[in-house]
């Protein structure tokens, strides 16, 4: 048991210690990079990982476990790592929970070590590990629920603080992120042996190809391994494979590329590391790029993720997979110890001892699993000398911040004590099978190779190599072969009839021969016994599974939440088949019995804002800039976004001193005068076709067929379940010519609806669609003056007058000597108005134009605000009325429903509750007293009663000050409000404190009679 | 998710809407209640082939008929809603 | 009388280029909406004296106006302004399919420049491999969020969006964005 | 001597003898001939049913039939939330009983869920949704519920690192809920099963429904893969999967089953106290107690069993969150997952009985479940003991769209994934 003492007694010592560099295939030794660690200078070389380079520099403790908050080191040398997990750059591109082992070095690399205090060598919660008997799984489960308020105050506050790994940025981050699409017959995932003879296979075919690297280099184990292909160094091979292959027109590579995730369709999730190896991106470029890559086929060979032993404290800094082992060593040029033992239980794993041996380090003991040597076994010892221990296990090792001993138990149970600074461990190999699964797709189990292979009944999903469970590298050479010949074989590609390449020649035997140990512990472990970790990050124990087996967490599902195995950053890739098989040993059932959980995209953590991408800040949405905006802007004005507009809300002037005068000053403006206002944004949509109008009848709640030309109709529309759904005027501008407005929030929608119908109920409709929205700048002039104003702009010939041009009038015009326009006669304000159309390109000068000709009549343009304002006074339900809860009878319009034809919605808006007259209706409101302000969303209840839900009668929709009647109004809805005129109700802000009189009006609070609209 | 718009050939998830399910019909104005509330409200949610709407909204406005299983995602037909026949549903 | 109304520009600035590429915003051509009326798309093809394009490539008739596809039921004509093709569309087939100007409602972006492809690629989602998107192809799709009709000018190096006006100057600045990127490495340009 | 009453006192006894005495969270039972209630459905809903049955009507042979494990589906994936800011009528009452159980639920079933009353806040960025909002908060607060309404500045000081200044859609406030928060999920699961076990509850996991019996239009028991179990009355409780086992009695749903993604990030030091909504994207957030930022968005909308989404969504829900939180651009997501909804066609639950004798529902809960879990437990047992509805669900009406009584928060209509 190590606590708090045992860091105190060894704090001083320091276990840094400088190994001379090897020469290794994927570092360049010629140039020197300068890089720190929690505070210290190292250095290292191009082509290094954090990971080689601290290990170089012989820093073995790289970090802390989430709970236990147990010493770490590097475990591994790919992205599978759970415990070298370090803070990364800084400010606000700082990166939390990095992994060393997939972090390249460069120039200028600041990390640090998280999740401890106050420094990595003592962090005062390793007295976690002194209560581990305490911290076991769910053991918050059982506690801290008294008393109630205590969590939230206490408990939670502490538990989250030593939770978490590292911290996320405290600012934005400043980097840039791009996505791209790409497409390919074969996408080839993974450039190990396996990976690059299929994708050559494919290419050679002559299909389109894409290869995917996840690594910054090209080769996969190649060059982690000390291995002959055709006589020459594996890692060489790959090269010249490579460069074959960037010569093919038809073959992308991407590296530093990850595969996260496969959807449907042949969709696969790429994220490429653009300049994560760089202290920072160049100008423009993005830090990161995500890929959507649409491939017809998919050949898995992302290879395997080596397994640990269950051990007692298996966990130290200096225990590694055997794979990770020989990584350093061959293509960093690392030994990541001098003195080691080698715990297998496979074959493979011996291949660590010769290239510990070449490179220099002592081999303290080799400690096999299996009971008998096997040749390969045999042949390793007598060409090394090694000790070798069969059928024996390590129980137990020592060293707080870093292994110093293994404790050996022979074959007959005897234990030996075997110094050494470095233990390589390996369980035998797992196939990454992540990508193979995204689809709901279960792997089955392979007893001979005691682990999970792919069970794939894929049309357009291919597995090669280790990730398919074949171990060699002769036949993942050759298995590549044939399934990128497959692969292209299903695009469409005939086979060439001779095999592109010979199948290349491994200059030596491999074999695997793996015997399950899934651990090494007692079969009752005593209470003294070491913890044995199967989940490093997660500190989930071998007792962890016990107790949760007792506690009948039994299914796997169960498992893993109730330990957290699996769940940490990591997401147990080197736990997961651990677990399993001591939970089956647990449960006494098979391990396909015992089943396995579900992997999840991504196969590697992915940076968020990859996944965001380029659209950020101010650019998150798409802006659409109405024809006047440019003018809009010169004027000063204020915008508001309405949907994905971008719109003038008031127009300042310098004078005034506050929002609410300039809305009053175009308000009165537009009563006393004239003023503009930009409606480009309401939807227009050209309908053209002999069953035009029929079809308006169908869409619409009432009657359309008698339209005269050259007029216009307000038009109600409901959804088939009977609520409204939007509303507009469409004006008749030939015999089988219409062009409906519609607002501005639905055009989009509205036009979908019109398809339907067409398409989908009705396509024996002859009729036709297509959006003018964007044709037309559509500028409402409106006040007393309009009119005038547009004769000077209007072509002398077109009668303007209220007799040749009234109310609800549509016409072609030519202004301005002959430009085309269109004018309508319409009013939102509910003063003399028009809407004027021209070509968007002339939306800008029109407003200039009016400007100018208005001058002298008082113009003034104005913005969304002041329509509100008016469109309140008027009573004209807008957005906040036709919310999709209201009727048509809620809005004041039921008896314009008709009764003489079918329409969308009519059945449905008969039902009982949606014609109950108690339902609440449209009403005007003024307080009582004009000044105290009516907040829309405030609530109506009868006065005097308590301000409960039960007296509930209504609610305020919309509410403006009106500078016309110098009051407070609003738009409500209230049980029987029609009824109700007069009575004073109590308006309820509960929100705001506040209680308001209101006497309830008719929602046309300004020209009920439209004399001013007639005009 | 891709769908092969009759039109525009093959594209991505987000150049289409959703709408459901393929195989009601609106009944006649003067038809019974229930069978307005079983279209407006009842669906039969099959876990397996359903024959679905989709509107192919910023490509060529095409309203679809689609043939997709809702265990697997995998897409046995798309086809124009105007071209369609009243999908049968013993057949999907 | 007031004087003509100058047209004003949707996007600024009207060219700018970035890694060695150059985004134009090309001149205005009359574009009309032909949206053929139930079973008169033979008559109409008789009247234009050509076949309105099945497929999303444009045709060019003999008069010079191009015609592409446009939604699944329509297709859009363009000429150069000034020509009269409203006109000589509304005397040749009024009766047979609904015409309604577009001219105004979309403005068409150049990009143009080595690596134009993969610039493409960034923001447009389907496979511009000139096996599938050569020159004259026409498609309806995205760029980034905002929908455009994408043609293919020449392979590999220039393609227009068309887009409605209102969107031209966001889609502009997602461009530049792309262009400023940079060309992947692992493209082929 | 075994511990089953958990508490402090009880871990440290069990901690001095390596937790040796721990009983089963609850016992692997085997299905018994009959049960005067079935449950049909072992997740979050389920088991609180037969909780309460058990606990506050007295019931207790009941039986909970799960076909795989339970809690393994959407109260095991979810993202956590709890909270009862409802505007409607229908709404309101409901959650606000849901919610007082959760605040006592721990002591209640003897369980640590973790129920952490941080806040909910949902942003507004423009009036009309600021105006929505305090029509909604001020329906809370009518109904005894909590609300706040925040202004930017009161926003700024509670969230300090949102994106206030370089925004699209800037933030103008927010609704605060401060009872609002989140439960640890499984732990609900996992709660009220030991719960009813102790109460007597039958739990009985891997099996599978394949058939209704049903006699004179009386349902009278199940089918299921470990044999015929006879009821005197049936409780469906099976979410995502309630078309496909209301189908088994000849009944068609006002539902539409699709999926949700939700996400899960690596492990952080806390910086996101409260849950938070974005009002210009489809995004929402809370930090795990382990560090985790756990978010959602919308719907991927099209119907869907497959418990797995796509990536448009996936983009779209982190594209709002880059919006929103522009600093977690460097955090890495960890894991995505999706789950099957039951979306009813208002977006509103059903509890009620059907036109089957015997039969009742529980369903639509669409992706507002886990929140409901204790409220809908208490209402479907109150349903089931005494055949009328429970005075916080009587909305919850299978009934009501024939009457056009939707229940229609969001005023989208009959069209589920828009809901």
């Amino acid at each position: 048991m190590h606590g708090i003492l045992n860091a105190f007694s060894s704090a001083s010592q320091s276990s840094e210690r400088k190994t001379s560099r090897l020469s290794g295939n994927g570092i360049d030794t010629t140039k020197t990079l300068c890089f720190s660690f929690d505070g210290h200078n190292y250095t290292g070389h191009p082509g290094d990982t954090l990971a080689s380079a601290l290990l170089a520099n012989g820093v073995r403790l790289v970090g802390r476990s989430f709970k236990y908050h147990r010493p770490r080191g590097i475990l591994s040398a790919g992205p599978e790592e759970p415990n070298a997990l370090v803070e990364l750059r800084g400010g606000a591109r700082r990166e939390p929970n990095s992994r060393a082992t997939v972090t390249e070095l460069y120039d200028g690399l600041i990390s640090t070590s998280q999740n401890r205090w106050p420094n990595l060598a003592f962090d005062a919660l390793g007295i976690n590990g002194m209560m581990s008997p305490v911290f076991t799984a769910g053991f918050y489960y059982k506690t801290f629920m008294w008393p109630a308020s205590f969590w939230e105050k206490f408990y939670e506050p502490v538990i989250r603080r030593a939770a978490g790994l590292g911290r996320a940025a405290d600012e934005a981050d400043p980097d840039h992120y791009e996505k791209n699409n790409a497409f390919c017959d074969v996408l080839v995932i993974g450039s190990g042996p396996a990976g690059l003879s299929s994708a050559l296979a494919a290419a050679e075919s002559g299909a389109r190809v894409i290869l995917c690297e996840q690594d910054s280099l090209l080769g996969g184990r190649l060059r982690a391994e000390n291995i002959q292909i055709d006589n020459h160094p594996g890692w060489q091979w790959a090269e010249d494979i490579v460069s074959h292959l960037r010569n093919m027109s038809n073959v992308r590579i991407m590296t530093r590329s990850c595969v996260f995730g496969r959807y449907d369709g042949g969709t696969y999730g790429v994220v490429e590391r653009v300049s994560d190896h760089l202290a920072e991106p160049l100008p423009g470029q993005p830090r990161q790029r995500l890929w959507r890559i649409i491939a017809k086929q998919g050949i898995v060979a992302t290879g395997g993720i080596e397994r640990p032993i269950v051990f007692p404290n298996n966990d130290r800094p200096g225990i590694m997979l055997a794979g990770a082992v020989r990584t350093y060593i061959n293509r960093f040029g690392v030994t990541p110890g001098q003195q080691a033992v080698v715990y297998v239980n496979n074959d493979d794993g011996l291949r660590t001892v010769s290239d510990l041996l070449a490179a220099g380090a002592r081999i303290a003991a080799v400690v096999d699993s299996r009971a008998q040597p096997s040749s390969q076994a045999k042949t390793i010892i007598q060409q090394t000398g090694a000790p070798l221990f069969f059928g024996a296990r390590i129980a137990d090792t020592s060293g707080y911040r870093g292994v110093k001993m293994a404790i050996i138990r022979d074959n007959k149970g005897k234990n030996h004590r075997i110094a050494c600074d470095l233990i390589a461990v390996s369980g035998g190999w797992n196939p990454d099978i992540a990508l193979t699964t995204h689809d709901g797709g279960r792997p089955v189990y392979n007893e001979t190779l005691a682990t999970f292979v792919p069970a794939l009944d894929s049309e357009d999903l291919h597995v090669a190599g280790v990730a398919a469970g074949t171990m060699t590298t002769a036949e993942a050479l050759r298995e590549g072969a044939q399934v990128g010949q497959r692969a292209a074989a299903q695009c469409g590609f005939r086979e060439p009839s001779t095999p592109p390449v010979a199948t290349p020649a491994v200059d030596q035997d491999e074999t695997y021969g793996v015997v399950a140990q899934w651990h090494a512990l007692d079969k009752e472990s005593s209470q003294r016994a070491g913890k044995a970790f199967i989940d490093f990050q997660n500190d989930v124990t071998a007792k962890d599974t016990k107790l949760a087996a007792r506690e009948g967490f039994i299914s796997v599902e169960h498992l893993k939440r109730y330990t957290t195995l699996g769940m940490a950053t990591d997401q147990g890739k080197t736990a997961n088949v651990n677990a399993l098989a001591l939970l089956a040993e647990v449960t006494q059932q098979s391990i396909p019995q015992t089943g396995t959980t579900r992997v999840r995209p991504p196969t590697q953590p992915v940076a968020l804002g990859a996944l965001g991408g380029p659209h950020r800040g101010k650019h998150f949405k798409p802006y659409r800039l109405p024809p006047t905006h440019q003018w809009a802007v010169e004027q000063g004005a204020v915008f508001t976004a309405n949907g994905l507009w971008l719109r003038a809300q008031w127009y300042p002037r310098s004078n005034e001193t506050s929002w609410e005068e300039t809305v009053n000053r175009e308000v009165k403006t537009v009563r006393n005068a004239v003023g503009f206002c930009d409606v480009t944004t309401l939807g227009k949509i050209d309908i053209q076709g002999p069953d035009a109008a029929t079809f308006l009848e169908r869409v619409y709640v009432n009657a359309w067929q008698k339209l005269p030309i050259g007029r216009a109709r307000y038009g109600l529309m409901l959804r088939e379940d009977g609520f409204a759904f939007d509303d507009g005027t469409t004006a008749r501008l030939g015999e089988n010519h219409y062009v409906m407005t519609t607002t501005t929030a639905n055009a989009g929608p509205v036009m979908q609806h019109l398809e339907f119908c067409h398409q989908w109920l009705w396509p024996e409709m002859n009729v036709q669609f297509i959006s003018v929205t964007d044709e037309w700048a559509q500028i409402a002039v409106a006040g007393p003056k309009a009119r005038d104003v547009l004769r000077q702009i209007v072509d002398p010939a077109f009668d303007l007058s209220n007799e040749a041009f009234g109310y609800m009038a549509a016409a072609s015009v030519t202004i301005c000597g002959g430009q085309t326009a269109r004018l309508f006669r319409l009013s939102f304000s509910g003063e003399l108005a028009y809407e004027l159309a021209v070509p968007a390109r002339y939306g800008d000068a029109l407003a200039k134009l009016l400007m100018r000709v208005g001058q002298s009549y008082g113009i003034a343009p104005y913005g969304t605000e002041a329509l509100g304002v008016m469109r309140i006074e008027k009573g004209h339900p807008a957005g906040p009325e036709l919310n999709g809860q209201t009727t048509a009878h809620d809005l004041g319009m039921g008896r314009i429903l008709s009764k003489k034809k079918d329409f969308i919605g009519k059945t449905m808006a008969a039902r009982p509750a949606l014609t109950d007259p108690s339902r609440p209706t449209l009403v005007g409101l003024r307080p009582l007293s004009p000044t105290l302000p009516l907040v829309s969303g405030s609530h109506l209840l009868p006065k005097g009663k308590p301000a409960t839900a039960c007296f509930d009668q209504g609610w305020i929709s919309s509410s403006a000050w009106s500078p016309t009647l110098k009051s407070w109004i609003a738009l409500g809805f209230l049980a029987h409000g029609p009824e109700r005129h007069g009575e004073i109700i109590a308006v309820h802000n509960p929100l705001a404190g506040t209680i308001t009189e209101a006497e309830i009006v008719s929602p046309v609070f300004v020209d009920p009679e439209g004399t001013r609209l007639h005009a | 998710m891709r769908l092969t718009c009759p039109h525009c050939g093959a594209r991505a998830l987000e150049e289409f809407t959703y709408r459901g399910d393929a195989t009601l019909r609106r009944p006649a104005e003067d038809a019974p209640h229930q069978a307005w509330v079983d279209y407006v409200y009842l669906r039969d949610d099959p876990a397996g082939y359903h024959s679905e709407l989709w509107y192919h909204g910023v490509g060529c406005r095409a309203w679809l008929v689609v043939i997709r299983n809702t265990l697997t995602h995998q897409i046995k037909s798309v086809s124009s809603a105007v071209a369609s026949p009243a999908p049968n549903k013993s057949d999907s | 009388m007031p004087e003509t109304l100058a047209a004003h520009p949707a996007v600024t600035p009207p060219l700018i280029t970035a890694s060695g590429l150059s985004l134009t915003l090309t001149p205005t051509r009359e574009t009309i909406s032909i949206g053929p009326f139930a079973g008169c798309l033979a008559s109409l093809n008789t009247a234009l004296g050509i076949t309105l394009p099945e497929t999303f490539a444009t045709t060019i008739a003999a008069d010079g106006v191009v015609y592409s596809r446009a939604a699944h039921d329509q297709w859009f004509a363009t000429a150069p302004e000034g020509t009269g093709l409203m006109s000589r569309l509304e005397a040749s087939c009024m009766k047979l399919a609904a015409l309604t100007n577009q001219t105004d409602s979309r403005v068409t972006l150049s990009l143009k420049g080595i690596g134009a492809r993969a610039i493409t690629s960034k923001i447009v989602p389907i496979d511009l491999h000139p096996d599938f998107f050569g020159p004259g192809h026409t498609a309806l799709t995205l760029a980034g969020h905002i929908p455009i009709i994408l043609t293919c000018s020449n392979a590999d190096t220039a393609y227009d969006f068309t887009v409605f006006r209102s969107f031209a100057q966001s889609l502009h600045h997602d461009i530049l964005v792309a262009m400023n990127g940079g060309i992947p490495n692992s493209e082929r340009v | 001597m075994s511990s089953d009453h958990y508490s402090l006192f009880s871990l440290l006894r069990e901690s001095l003898r390596g937790h040796a005495g721990w009983k089963p969270a609850w016992r692997k039972a085997s299905p018994q001939l009959a049960y005067d209630v079935i449950i049909v459905g072992g997740g979050g809903h389920g088991l609180a049913t037969a909780y309460y049955l058990a606990r506050r009507y007295g019931i207790q042979r009941v039986a909970v039939l799960e076909k795989g494990w339970i809690g393994g589906g959407n109260v095991g994936r979810n993202t956590t939330i709890v909270r009862s800011n409802y505007l409607l009528p229908g709404n309101t009452p409901f959650y606000e009983c849901s919610m007082k159980l959760w605040e006592g639920l721990e002591q209640d079933i003897n369980y640590n869920a973790m129920v952490s009353q941080r806040g909910v806040l949902n942003l507004f960025h423009n009036d009309a949704q600021r105006n929505a909002y305090i029509r909604r908060g001020n329906a809370m607060r009518l109904n005894g519920v909590d609300a706040e309404l925040l202004n930017i500045e009161a926003v700024r000081n509670k969230v300090p690192f949102l994106n206030f200044d370089n925004a699209r859609f800037p933030i103008q406030g927010g609704l605060l809920q401060r009872r609002g928060g989140t439960v640890r999920h499984d732990a609900v699961a996992w709660g009220y099963a030991r719960a009813a076990d102790r109460l007597g509850v039958d739990i009985i996991e891997n099996c599978e429904v394949t058939g209704i019996t049903i006699q004179n239009g009386i349902a009278t028991g199940v089918e299921t893969t470990r044999g015929k179990i006879t009821a005197g009355k049936i409780g469906l409780a099976c979410a995502g999967n309630s078309s496909l086992v209301a189908a088994m009695a000849g009944l068609r749903l006002p539902i539409e089953s699709h999926v949700l993604q939700a996400f899960v990030t690596e492990g952080l030091k806390p910086f996101i106290d409260c849950v938070t909504t974005f009002g210009a994207g489809h995004f929402y957030i809370s930090q795990s107690d382990k560090g985790g930022l756990v978010f959602g968005g919308d719907i991927d909308g099209y119907n869907s069993y497959a418990q797995r989404g796509n990536l448009p969504v996936v983009e779209d829900v982190i594209e709002g969150g880059m919006a929103l939180m522009p600093r977690i651009g460097r955090v890495r997501l960890l894991r995505q997952w999706g789950g099957i909804m039951d979306m009813s066609m208002d977006g509103s639950p059903i509890i009620d009985h059907t036109s089957v004798g015997g039969l009742y529902l529980n369903a639509g809960w669409c992706y507002g479940g886990f929140k409901a879990t204790p409220a809908s437990g208490l209402c479907f047992a109150h349903l089931l003991a005494r055949d009328e509805p429970h005075e916080v669900a009587r909305d919850y009406r299978l009934d009501r769209f024939g009457r056009g009584a939707v229940i229609d928060e969001k005023g989208v209509g009959a069209q589920p994934n828009l809901h």
